[in-house]
């Protein structure tokens, strides 16, 4: 049983960190590989803010968001606009190139050697259910940030009227700008949402998954798969794969080991030939 | 005298979830025709053509070329049995120049496109064969321009180029001259009208009075069903032609 | 044809050698990742070299010793290790190659070594079979069967009856998992649990929860250094396998120097067998130590350092023995049976395999004076490299 | 340039001989600019003799010569694929890998004649090819993006499970090289190598170019251009496709065999992720759609990726970040692109 409790806990961590890939690319069309790279950064501010300056985690998880939503922002102000109409493949080097920018940087700043990071008292340890299931504290709490996390989301998406102004901005600009839409504001929004979430999700993700200057490469893939088998730009899908991933990748490693990393890459080749848009995804507009 | 048809479809239908594109169409175009399909904007004239192309497979019906059943068959293979079509939406080969893009044309017809030893310039009779044509449609003089450096009117001629280039038994011209000026359409009508009659051509077209000098046999297709099909003096006095067109018109 | 090959290439080396050794510096080309995912690999053996220089000076049978460093990034790709030691060979005309950070670049360089009749000091590749593919390899660092034989022996005479292995799914886990499984099931002990994890691995839990359920006296441990090695501990504490009395064992590269903060408070009670700590009790490794800080306060020294700090050291012994002379054969035959007391403790270099013999020390991981360190309590002495017996 | 007189065009469509129209009259069109399109230009003798000039220039720096010209190969095979027929493909290096270890076990096990390596090891990586292709066929660039890239780290793991066939991370070692043709062996300083890598990419580079100017790489233009055209006009699509991947592997396989050849040895790394990213990026830098592009641009990234680790061996990566954001977002036709847009300036001003 705590298989699948483990493995929900892990699709969640997946989910916080590939979310805001999810949001970049389907929302505003746009493969960002560095999306890893905000990621890292989230987790570097986290361990400085931690180690340094004392920071208690939780009240330091905001302030992280907060940074990389701030680096998002200065990035897309001066780089990323200028790719918006490019084709895929320009997207794809460009952040291929931003993530050896961020890598080597990390490198300098902080050395090669993995990341300390001690979690709070409280978070760390065992918690004992009646059924003798007995549940990571640290997991609990990643599962409860990525539920509420999904659902603002997708309130935020699907309700509000930033969330309509966001969609209509992604699926015609031109017509959202006869609407009198500030297209431009709502992509600079939209990509401080999404490099804010990856941020976070990089912080959360310290523990489990550990911090090097490699950590923007090493995990890219995950992120595409969750993406790409979810469905770009869709909250709801991107939720459901991310579970489904992380549920299959654990039970995968703890039944049959040998198979292992294979289980993943053979889910994503086989979603990606007989439904290229996705679980959940529209059909692909463009 | 049986007349032999060179393409026909019957019961032909195409549903899009609840919304019926094509309904019930039997078409019946004799050879040598000059066969024009009228109707109103959304009268699914553009999902007919690819359905007759193979670009979109139809709900239930068939389509039959030269008396062969088609139906099924993609659409490159249909090119290769002599049916070839020209976009509402030019959609050309950008960087091409015009000569490279027809002698492309006439190397696939040709069954040389896959081979991969002789280059192009090698291939004197196709480029030869691409010239002819290019001087038939006056496009001479812009051969070794760039597609995409080229008036919008020089580009539909090419689209007429590169069907012409697949010796087509039968021609659909989905809106030859549509976006073309007045002044050039006409040219673009006589090169069209001066095909000889072993080439049956279906013309879909708004401008009336091409359609009137154009057609000897009209079909009057709205919301993808033939309302009506006759000889062009009939379909001019119709009164429920008139209706549609009008009635769309007094509706707006 | 080889042969006619060999001797020209033998009067070549002998008269530049002959003529050379009285005055030129000689050049050592040290061929190491310094950037990209095994940086500190690069970083720590290269602290190791030049501080051995510094301590010691760099003047040896005469001739002052001048080094060249060539980034073999990302370090497990052999074609670029290869064309790098190359590059030393013809263009800057190296004595001696070393460094060699990981395996697959040692094995693309051995023929070149042998070809080129040039002494190559392997100064961290693990894996038993370097030396065998040329006969110019000497190792000064350890390999692996070396480290993984001795905890699996530790364990039998310490009342360890069932062990689970978990290794990473790569060339030196199924070694280590090996050799650990022969030694351990010769002595008696039984294996009740082998799981070989895949390399990428973000998240050790399903294999936690297995480790549970069978319930083992020790869990033997064979991870790369880094991220994953962080994450199995972490899991390992909190999911309560050491409150319910699991004994940890492994090889000592798993709780490294390198990553003792980062593994933080999950890494008490570890126990490892290992060559080098830098907790060792010897007034060499005193010396080093503070060497070490005062040179690279930031860091700290780690096995991987002595392995270049050895490697200099036995080139300048070899010096000081042949006068200068680096021809290969005479420094192969000077090196042979070398013996010497370096901070990891006493070694020598096996005459027969050209490979290092030396203590192998069983040790726990307890907080000194407020930091991690591997605390050596039981050693096995002149251990020899089992994986070539 | 004589125009070439039109003979009278033969059957022309529509226009019956019976129909009595007099003869069409002569055409004074001339059909040279494509007629001689694959015609050798000076300029292109001029870039052959860079490799025997660099031959005397820099002896000591053959093996780094030698993977430059297999990084050439390699190049040129992802420019059939993503410049002549527009796949998009982060996983080349799949092809590559298997190439490498074709010829690396055929060596292993006896079989060291080089020619007869690079044969086997072409045909292992066309099949791959051609079993993957399908795969490409459907979805957009973003989905061939992803299901290159997940193949590719399929046989990554392959390869490092097979540890008993491939050797795993450690790399498959015991490749004995026989002299090439029986005559010529590799020799320390990698002379041999160097003039059999050169050979062998002058070759397969003549041979792509013969493709490219042929109507089946006109075609591909034509599919990269505008892939809805090309039904239209009678071509089957996805069979080209199929064909110019399939092309595309065998080249990368070839350039695998290469690289276990000269170096005899095969790591892991043949497979890896940088390998695709770092050809792509390559390709860019040279300028996508012209095969001198891919060597102009291996040239260009391979000298600095090697100067720059030269100077400081840790944060080389920080310059080659910085060089393709710049390319992307400036100089988006690479190379190439520059060059042309010289000597039409240059053409420009004097005409």
């Amino acid at each position: 049983m705590t298989v699948v409790f483990d493995g929900v806990a892990y699709g969640l961590l997946l989910f916080l960190i590939s979310v805001g890939l999810s949001v970049t690319l389907g929302l505003m069309n746009f493969v960002n590989l560095a999306h890893g790279a905000f990621a890292m950064l989230g987790g570097y501010v986290c361990v400085l803010l931690l180690d340094r300056f004392g920071v208690p985690f939780l009240a330091a998880l905001p302030l992280v968001a907060l940074a990389s939503a701030l680096v998002g922002v200065l990035l897309e102000r001066t780089l990323y606009r200028r790719l918006y109409g490019a084709s895929h493949l320009d997207q794809v080097l460009f952040s291929i190139g931003l993530v050896f920018v961020a890598m080597s940087t990390a490198h300098f700043f902080f050395g090669a050697q993995q990341q300390p990071l001690q979690l709070p008292e409280m978070l760390s340890g065992q918690f004992h259910l009646p059924g003798g299931l007995d549940v990571g504290v640290y997991r609990l709490f990643l599962i409860v940030i990525g539920l509420v996390l999904a659902f603002a989301l997708q309130w935020m998406i699907a309700g509000t009227q930033f969330g309509a102004k966001l969609r209509a901005s992604v699926d015609n600009p031109r017509a959202a700008r006869g609407l009198g839409i500030d297209v431009d504001r709502v992509f600079v929004l939209t990509f401080a949402l999404g490099s804010g979430l990856a941020g976070l999700g990089g912080a959360l993700g310290v523990d489990m998954l550990g911090l090097d200057p490699g950590f923007a490469l090493k995990y890219i893939v995950y992120f595409l798969i969750v993406v790409a088998v979810g469905g770009s730009g869709n909250i709801k899908g991107s939720l459901v794969a991310s579970l489904i991933l992380g549920v299959c990748d654990v039970a995968g490693k703890y039944y049959i080991p040998q198979v292992g990393a294979f289980v993943i890459y053979a889910v994503m080749v086989a979603m990606l030939i007989f439904r290229p848009q996705g679980l959940f995804g529209r059909t692909a507009a463009k | 005298m049986t007349t032999s048809y060179a393409l026909q479809t019957s019961h032909l239908v195409k549903r899009f979830g609840g919304f019926v594109a094509t309904n019930d169409v039997t078409l019946n175009v004799a050879a040598g025709a000059r066969h024009a399909l009228i109707g109103p904007n959304g009268a699914g004239k553009t999902t007919l053509i690819n359905l007759l192309t193979g670009f979109l497979e139809p709900t239930s019906g068939s389509v039959t070329l030269n008396g062969e059943e088609v139906t099924r068959l993609a659409q490159h293979q249909r090119v290769k049995r002599g049916l070839a079509r020209t976009f509402q939406i030019n959609r050309l080969f950008a960087d091409m120049s015009v000569l490279e893009s027809v002698t492309l044309a006439v190397c696939e017809r040709r069954g040389i496109g896959a081979s991969w030893w002789k280059p192009v310039g090698a291939h004197t009779d196709a480029i030869d064969e691409a010239a002819a044509l290019l001087a038939q449609l006056k496009l001479l003089d812009v051969a070794h321009h760039q597609t995409k450096s080229l008036a919008y009117g020089k580009q539909r001629l090419i689209e007429i180029a590169l069907a012409l280039a697949m010796k087509p038994k039968v021609l659909l011209l989905d809106e030859p001259a549509a976006g073309v000026p007045t002044g050039e359409s006409r040219a673009l009508f006589e090169t069209i009208a001066q095909l000889p009659r072993e080439v049956t051509i279906l013309l879909i077209e708004h401008d009336m009075d091409l359609v009137f000098r154009f057609a000897d046999r009209i079909s009057v297709l709205v919301s993808g069903a033939v309302l009506t099909e006759d000889v062009p003096s009939v379909i001019a006095t119709d009164p429920r032609v008139k209706e549609v067109y009008l009635g769309e018109a007094a509706h707006g | 044809m080889k042969l006619k090959k060999q001797l020209i290439a033998l009067t070549l080396m002998a008269t530049a050698g002959a003529c050379a050794w009285a005055a030129d510096p000689v050049k050592i080309g040290l061929v190491l990742p310094m950037s990209g995912p095994f940086a500190s690999y690069g970083k720590q053996i290269e602290h190791g070299v030049k501080l051995y220089l510094a301590t010691q000076g760099d003047t040896f049978g005469g001739r002052k010793v001048e080094l060249i460093i060539k980034d073999d990034s990302p370090g497990t790709a052999g074609d670029v290790s290869k064309r790098l030691a190359q590059e030393l060979v013809i263009k800057d005309k190296v004595d001696i190659l070393a460094g060699f950070g990981l395996t697959p670049s040692a094995f693309a360089v051995a023929p070149l070594a042998t070809e080129a009749k040039k002494p190559m000091i392997v100064m961290n590749a693990a894996t038993s079979a370097v030396t065998t593919k040329s006969n110019y390899i000497v190792r000064t660092s350890m390999t692996l069967p070396q480290n993984s034989a001795p905890i699996a022996s530790w364990a039998a005479k310490n009342k360890i009856k069932k062990v689970f292995t978990l290794v990473a799914d790569y060339g030196p886990g199924h070694d280590a998992e090996g050799q650990f499984k022969k030694t351990f099931t010769a002595a008696g002990g039984t294996i009740v649990g082998e799981v070989r994890a895949p390399v990428k691995n973000p998240d050790f839990a399903p294999f936690l929860q297995k480790i549970k359920d069978t319930k083992p006296d020790a869990v033997f441990l064979f991870l790369p250094p880094g991220g994953e090695t962080i994450a199995f501990m972490k899991g390992f504490k909190e999911r309560g396998l050491s409150a319910a009395g699991i004994q940890l064992i492994s090889t000592g590269d798993l709780p490294d120097e390198d990553i003792l903060e980062a593994l933080g408070d999950s890494a008490l009670g570890l126990i490892t067998s290992f060559h080098y700590s830098e907790a060792h009790k010897s007034p060499e490794n005193k010396a080093y130590t503070d060497a070490y800080y005062k040179a690279y306060p930031k860091d700290r020294p780690n096995f991987m350092s002595v392995g270049g700090y050895d490697g200099m050291r036995l080139i300048a012994e070899v010096l000081k023995k042949t006068n200068g002379n680096t021809d290969a054969d005479k420094f192969i035959e000077a090196a042979r049976g070398m013996k010497w007391t370096s901070p990891r403790g006493p070694v020598s270099i096996d005459p027969a395999t050209r490979d290092i013999v030396q203590n192998i020390y069983i040790r726990k991981t307890e907080k000194v004076g407020g930091k991690l360190q591997n605390v050596e309590f039981d050693h096995i002495a002149d251990f020899k490299d089992p994986g070539k017996q | 340039m004589s125009a070439s007189t039109l003979s009278t065009p033969p059957d022309l469509p529509g226009t019956p001989e019976a129909a009595g129209t007099s003869a069409i009259p002569k055409l004074n069109f001339d059909a040279g600019p494509l007629r001689d399109a694959a015609r050798w230009k000076p300029a292109e003798y001029a870039f052959w003799l860079l490799p025997v000039v660099a031959y005397f220039v820099f002896p000591n720096d053959l093996s780094l010569l030698s993977q430059i010209v297999i990084t050439a190969l390699f190049a040129v095979s992802l420019d059939l694929i993503l410049g002549y027929a527009g796949i998009v493909s982060l996983g080349h290096a799949a092809f590559f890998g298997m190439g490498a270890y074709a010829a690396g076990l055929l060596a292993q096990h006896g079989w060291g004649e080089p020619v007869l390596g690079l044969l086997v090891a072409g045909v292992v990586a066309a099949l791959v090819g051609f079993l993957t292709s399908f795969l490409v066929l459907r979805g957009a660039d973003l989905t061939r993006l992803m299901v290159t890239l997940g193949v590719s780290l399929m046989l990554f793991e392959a390869a490092n499970k097979l540890t008993s066939i491939t050797g795993g991370m450690d790399g498959l070692q015991g490749i004995e090289m026989k002299p090439v043709l029986g005559l010529f062996a590799f020799d320390l300083y990698g002379k041999t190598a160097y003039i059999y890598c050169v050979i062998v990419l002058f070759v397969m580079f003549w041979l792509a170019r013969r493709i490219v100017h042929s109507p089946f790489g006109l075609s591909l233009q034509g599919i990269r251009q505008n892939v809805f055209r090309m039904p239209a006009l009678g071509a089957p699509v996805n069979a080209r496709l199929v064909g110019v991947y399939t092309l595309g592997a065998a080249y990368a396989g070839v350039a695998g065999a290469l690289l276990a050849q000269t170096t005899q040895f095969v790591s892991i790394d043949v497979l890896s992720f940088n390998r695709s990213a770092e050809l792509l990026l390559i390709l860019v830098l040279g300028g996508t759609g012209s095969l001198y592009g891919a060597l102009l641009g291996t040239i260009v990234f391979m000298t600095a990726h090697h100067l720059l680790s030269g100077i400081n061996p840790q944060y080389w990566q920080f310059w080659l970040g910085i060089l393709l954001i710049f390319v992307v977002l400036f100089a988006r036709d690479g190379i190439m692109g520059a060059l042309r847009a010289l000597t039409r300036r240059f053409k420009g001003s004097r005409a």
